[in-house]
């Protein structure tokens, strides 16, 4: 297991580091002047030269990646100079916003999800399951912005029972949770239906093992066998989709950002774009492609730990 | 009869035995595992070679060494004059070495009909059919199924109907040799009967070699001339059918023929039970690597690695083999 | 002598697409207290559906159309639930056929072994220690080290007897091995053969073993139950049967059996012809179209005759009928 | 035979509900789409200033915008640009998917290795948030669109035909082939390729909705087509920036989308129902 554990956080070293070197480059190497790339349209001509001295803009690539990651270990993200303030604490600030909405979204389609498939499962071809199946296409189906839109319009503009805008007072948790309820479900819609769907079909080839069969050859309770034998391993498929669909979690989040007004990486880099403020974006787009990594590592892991099979491989 | 077709010079094949950052890690040697440890031995023209053993035995592997399928790590191999160790033609030599895989219905393509299946060598070999349909039915019917199949998806077909698909195609293109992995696998007895029937009538009527894989002791009597024991990876005896049976001299072997139950609830055997399973690949015991299980084992035999040693028509790899008149 | 488990007209359907799939017709058969009654067959016979209709476990297509299965005079068919789910790993017990697959892979020995002993009034460690005797009883090496062993870091004999050693634990009055030996190799199936029948003198319990392995059968058997297309055909003493097949099914079956051949033979018996339709199977009797002793008669259905005392055969011409 | 085979397949679609209703949607998509200068009443371009926030009746169906533009002209428009993005993305992101997760599970070794690990990568870009850092890089408009959805979307396609060809790779059926000396690329067209379109199909499938969405979300965010071009996603933004006054162009402009996006998604999954062997047993 350890050993397990060690290739994968190396592995997803490398993906961290290769996503962002290749994104890096990519800015730097396109035509046109990098520092008005790096330092955005408002910076002055001094600014710019002496930008470009220091970061020896006219080095090799291979060098400035080098630089360039030297400096973000040492915890230098560079400057926001549209507002005069480290890109980490831009970056930082926004960052657990993002993380409530997504893991809010997690704990919508987590719970919701797999209680729908696993009932699905538990009674499939009822017309139960019938209706379960639909809603749950229906669901994956709904665009999370236009979810997000439609809550909006209904339940905070029309019917004012939630805020329309931010993310509530600092500090006070039950104004938070109010204001995150309408975009992390949004967010979630999409990935209940897809958990419940998910769970139902594992469940079912679950239930069709042979070792189910023993465990209800030996008197075991139907209740026990579906809930402790099957959904155990019923749902780590699930718990695999949704460490990879936090990606995904992550470009609706910027919807959900937008349409609530929250802060967050989402709005971050939206308002950092059309600022042409790239430092930000670097750094957003850094910490976005760490926090998914790092949730699709946790997931892997996780998995590995429910399945002592995976930790073979 | 007395001329090899095939002959296996201290063949050996290995499989990696550890993935990823282990296998760097790891001292060269112990990165990879023997599946063959040095097999020698050689196929007469027209005769038929079962290869018998358990599995992890190896007999699978040797098969596919032999066609190519699975590189070499050591040894050579000589089919005819030709060299198989030293990159030959492969395309050229599998029109005349067919084979036939364990799997009667997972070894044919899923989504063609039995007609473009049979056909098949042909398209391969670029070899013209004549008029195609009449061509496959002819096949068909050689291997005893009528043309009524011709249309048919392998998973329309019982295991004995596509086992014959799979006989007709290897004969498709007239092979010198035929190797057949467990041809009798996922068989009723019903059904292996006919099936035994029309491989011996096939090889009969071409003047086929065949080399049989099969863990099925009952069928050797009646398919093979000669059988080859193995355990794990090495040749432990070889020899002709009714000597190496009826009167085996690896410890080994002798286990192996007294543990299957006969269909005769009169008679019992003296049975030697074996303790233990088959040791993994990658803890091969010292010496005589059977000195673990084997019931007449002596201090020695955990030192000293028995060669396989020639005396009349069969050999053996065992320092205390039993004797012939006991 | 008192029986264990009696099977008398059981009727098996499975709804499909074509009709009703009569999986098994009129089967009868009993299992004496503390026998092993074998039960072979080739694909198609039924075996699988009988299990299932043994243990009440039946997919949600199959209805049990008529007969009933007793278990030591207590009737399984239409039993509440609750009352055959107690029955179940206590009672009756199961071997399955491929020990890769019967044994939950994400769960622990110990755990698994832990869970059967749910109705026990006993403490964890009593459990635990139950377990550990029952894995060195089948011959595991290092019992205590194995319960915390998930599946697959034992070998496929190892597997299987911790399969066993699961389905003897609660010391149960019959013991179902659905072909526990064949995806083993040869010298593991004589020791899983002897295994078997050390624990059956041990513990006392009737044992149902299915294979289609005649061999295995006449080794570890009693009586022996032949089984074709969803019918008991033959059922009887191991060597009366094996010695007078009565048969024709029987004969053929034990006749292709290259086993007893001990010299080459020219050509290998074996029996033309495909399984009936059983969405429409034929009148009279099962095996007439594949039967060389098949006449006239045969359009009407045999009923079982008897050969000799226990042994009886479902055939025109069995025993003293019309020869 | 194929005939038949895809014969039997659109059979077992027309008998199932769902797919049914989702085939009317797409084929009501593409008629739109194809006739959608015929069936709108007014140029989408054409503003009318006295005719701003107009609320749906008669002459404007679904009302007008903050320009006076018709917004169901303008959503008929829409369908096309939806239309050509999905198809097209789609394609050239399959195809490349297609190729290198082919390549990735025949290979060696390594390479399948390097390949996943790009795969990999690439995945790690959040869809939305990539096209935002490359959308001051790049011009606006469609082919930035298709590039982004491109980049971020053609691994999955990658992945799913390696696990496949990975599977196929040591069946029995493809050792036999090599085994009578079919040459690799026989063995890749011939045999495995069939064997992996099922699943491709049924993926891409499932993503054109997708990708619309991507399109949309793209020009919400003003990062995709150019200023003016009526995509849905642009249409929802003028909704959005005038939510208090113009709440129908949001309620008609989610619309399409989710009917869109519904009808491709339920057809995958009818498809998958038929395609996919594990689940047909089960039943």
């Amino acid at each position: 297991m350890l050993q397990y554990a060690f290739q994968r956080v190396l592995l997803a070293l490398a993906i961290v580091f290769v996503a962002i070197s290749a994104l890096f480059t990519i800015m730097i190497t396109l035509p046109g002047d990098p520092t008005t790339v790096l330092l955005g349209p408002r910076a002055t001509p001094e600014l710019r030269a002496e930008f470009r001295a220091n970061m020896g803009l006219d080095d090799p690539v291979l060098v400035q990646i080098v630089n360039f990651w030297g400096r973000i270990l040492s915890g230098d993200m560079g400057m926001d100079y549209n507002r005069n303030r480290p890109v980490a604490e831009a970056v930082f600030s926004a960052l657990p916003h993002t993380m409530a909405l997504v893991f809010g979204a997690i704990f919508w389609s987590a719970t919701l999800g797999i209680l729908l498939g696993a009932f699905s499962a538990d009674n499939r071809n009822s017309w139960l399951d019938r209706v379960t199946g639909v809603l749950s296409v229906g669901f994956i189906a709904a665009p999370s912005f236009v979810v997000a839109l439609y809550s909006l319009l209904l339940f905070s503009v029309t019917l004012r029972w939630f805020p329309t805008i931010g993310a509530g007072e600092p500090g006070d948790l039950a104004s938070r949770l109010y204001h995150l309820a309408l975009p992390s479900f949004a967010i979630g819609l999409a990935w209940v239906g897809y958990v419940a769907r998910i769970v139902r079909a594992s469940m079912l080839e679950t239930l069709g093992e042979n070792y189910i069969r023993t465990a209800r050859a030996f008197g075991l309770t139907r209740r026990k066998v579906i809930y402790n034998y099957a959904l155990r391993v019923a749902i780590l498929p699930a718990v695999q989709v949704l460490g990879v669909g936090i990606g995904g979690m992550l470009s609706s989040a910027v919807f959900a950002e937008i349409v609530f007004s929250r802060p967050g990486i989402g709005s971050l880099i939206y308002d950092s774009v059309s600022g042409r403020n790239y430092p930000v974006v670097m750094g957003s787009m850094l910490v976005a492609i760490g926090f998914f990594v790092t949730c699709a590592l946790i997931a892997d892991l996780v998995n590995a730990a429910l399945d002592p099979r995976q930790r073979v491989k | 009869m007395t001329q090899p077709i095939l002959k296996l010079r201290d063949v050996v094949v290995e499989f990696p035995a550890l993935r990823g950052l282990k296998a760097l890690m790891a001292p060269r040697d112990a990165r990879h595992v023997q599946a063959l440890n040095g097999i020698s031995l050689e196929v007469m023209r027209g005769e038929t070679l079962a290869i018998v053993g358990e599995s992890g035995s190896g007999k699978t592997t040797l098969a596919r060494a032999i066609n190519g399928l699975l590189p070499l790590a050591g040894g050579e191999i000589w089919f005819k004059d030709i060299a198989l160790h030293q990159r030959p033609d492969w395309h050229d030599i599998r029109r005349q070495m067919a084979m036939m895989f364990q799997d009667p219905v997972g070894s044919l393509s899923p989504r063609k009909t039995v007609r473009d299946l049979v056909l098949e060598p042909f398209a391969i070999h670029g070899r013209k059919a004549g008029n195609p349909t009449e061509t496959a039915a002819r096949l068909l019917e050689d291997a005893g199924l009528n043309a009524d199949f011709l249309n048919r998806y392998p998973h329309q077909l019982s295991g004995g109907q596509a086992r014959r698909v799979g006989v007709a195609r290897a004969l498709a293109l007239n092979p010198a040799v035929v190797l057949a992995d467990e041809p009798t696998a996922g068989l009723d007895v019903s059904v292996q009967g006919e099936i035994l029937n029309l491989l011996n009538a096939i090889k009969a009527e071409h003047g086929l070699t065949t080399v049989i894989i099969t863990h099925n002791l009952n069928i050797l009597r009646h398919i093979a001339d000669r059988i080859a024991v193995m355990y794990l990876g090495r040749i432990v005896e070889i020899g002709p059918v009714t000597q190496i049976m009826e009167a085996p001299r690896h410890p080994y072997t002798a286990a192996l023929m007294s543990a299957n139950p006969e269909p005769d609830p009169t008679t019992r055997r003296e049975r030697i039970i074996l303790s233990g399973e088959t040791p993994a690949l990658t803890s091969r015991p010292t010496g005589c690597e059977f000195h673990p299980r084997c019931p007449v084992a002596r201090d020695d035999c955990s030192a000293r690695v028995p060669e396989l040693t020639q005396s009349g028509p069969r050999a053996v790899s065992c320092h205390y083999p039993i004797s012939e008149n006991t | 002598m008192t029986e264990t488990l009696t099977v008398d007209g059981l009727t098996v359907h499975y709804a499909t697409r074509e009709g009703a799939l009569q999986a098994l017709r009129d089967v009868d058969l009993n299992v004496p207290a503390g026998q092993i009654v074998g039960i072979v067959g080739e694909s198609g016979c039924g075996k699988s559906t009988l299990i299932n209709a043994l243990l009440q476990l039946m997919s949600e297509n199959a209805r049990i159309a008529a007969g009933s299965v007793t278990l030591e005079g207590e009737e399984l068919v239409g039993a509440p639930s609750r009352r055959l789910r107690d029955m179940r790993g206590r009672d009756i017990s199961v071997v399955f056929q491929d020990p890769m697959t019967s044994l939950n892979p994400v769960l622990t020995i110990g755990r698994q072994m832990h869970d059967i002993q749910y109705r026990e009034k006993i403490s964890r460690a009593e459990k635990t220690r139950r377990a550990a005797d029952m894995l060195g009883r089948v011959g595991l090496p290092d019992p205590v080290a194995k319960l915390d062993a998930y599946p697959h870091e034992l070998s496929g004999g190892q597997r299987q007897r911790v399969a066993i050693a699961m389905a003897v634990l609660m010391r149960p009055k019959l013991l179902i091995a659905d072909e526990p030996t064949t995806a083993l190799d040869a010298t593991l199936e004589v020791q899983i053969i002897d295994l078997l029948k050390e624990l059956q003198r041990e513990i006392g319990c009737a044992i149902l073993f299915i294979s289609h392995h005649l061999g295995v059968i006449a080794e570890l058997c009693d009586r022996v139950v032949v089984m074709y297309a969803g019918e008991a055909v033959e059922e009887g003493p191991v060597a009366d049967v094996f010695n007078t097949p009565s048969h024709p099914y029987t004969a053929k079956l034990i006749e292709c059996d290259p086993g007893r051949m001990k010299t080459k033979a020219a050509l290998l018996p074996a029996i033309p012809g495909d399984l009936p339709d059983l969405t429409a199977p034929p009148t009279g009797c099962i095996f007439r179209d594949r039967c060389d002793k098949a006449a006239e008669i045969c359009r009407t259905s045999p009923t079982p005759s008897a050969v000799t005392g226990a042994h009886w055969a479902r055939c025109h011409f069995a025993g003293g009928g019309r020869q | 035979m194929m005939d038949r085979l895809k014969h039997s397949l659109i059979g077992r679609l027309l008998a199932d509900p769902m797919a049914v209703f989702a085939m009317a949607i797409i084929v009501g998509l593409v008629i739109v789409a194809v006739f959608a200068d015929v069936i709108s009443p007014h140029d989408h371009t054409a503003m009318n200033l006295a005719d701003r926030f107009a609320p749906p009746s008669s002459t404007y169906w679904l009302g007008t915008d903050n320009l006076g533009r018709d917004t169901f002209s303008r959503l008929a428009q829409g369908s096309r640009i939806a239309l050509y993005v999905a198809l097209v993305a789609v394609s050239i992101s399959g195809l490349i998917g297609l190729t290198l997760g082919m390549i990735a599970g025949f290979g060696p070794r390594w390479l399948d290795n390097v390949l996943l690990f790009v795969f990999d990568t690439l995945r790690a870009y959040p869809t939305i948030i990539l096209a935002l850092a490359l959308a001051a890089l790049l011009p606006r408009g469609l082919s930035t669109v298709i590039i982004v959805v491109v980049i971020t979307s053609f691994s999955e396609y990658g992945r799913v035909v390696r696990t496949q060809t990975l599977s196929l790779k040591n069946a029995e059926f493809i050792l036999a082939e090599r085994a009578m000396g079919a040459s690799a690329a026989r063995i890749v067209f011939h045999h495995v390729l069939p064997n992996v379109l099922g699943p491709f199909f049924i993926l891409a499938a499932m993503n054109l909705p997708v990708v619309i969405t991507i399109e949309a979300g793209m020009s919400f965010l003003g990062i995709g087509v150019p200023p003016g071009t009526p995509s849905w996603g642009a249409t929802l933004k003028d909704g959005f920036d005038y939510i208090r006054n113009t709440p129908w162009i949001i309620i008609a402009g989610g619309l399409p989308l989710i009917l869109v996006t519904l009808g491709f998604t339920f057809l995958g999954e009818a498809l998958r129902d038929q395609l996919d062997p594990k689940l047909r047993k089960s039943r």
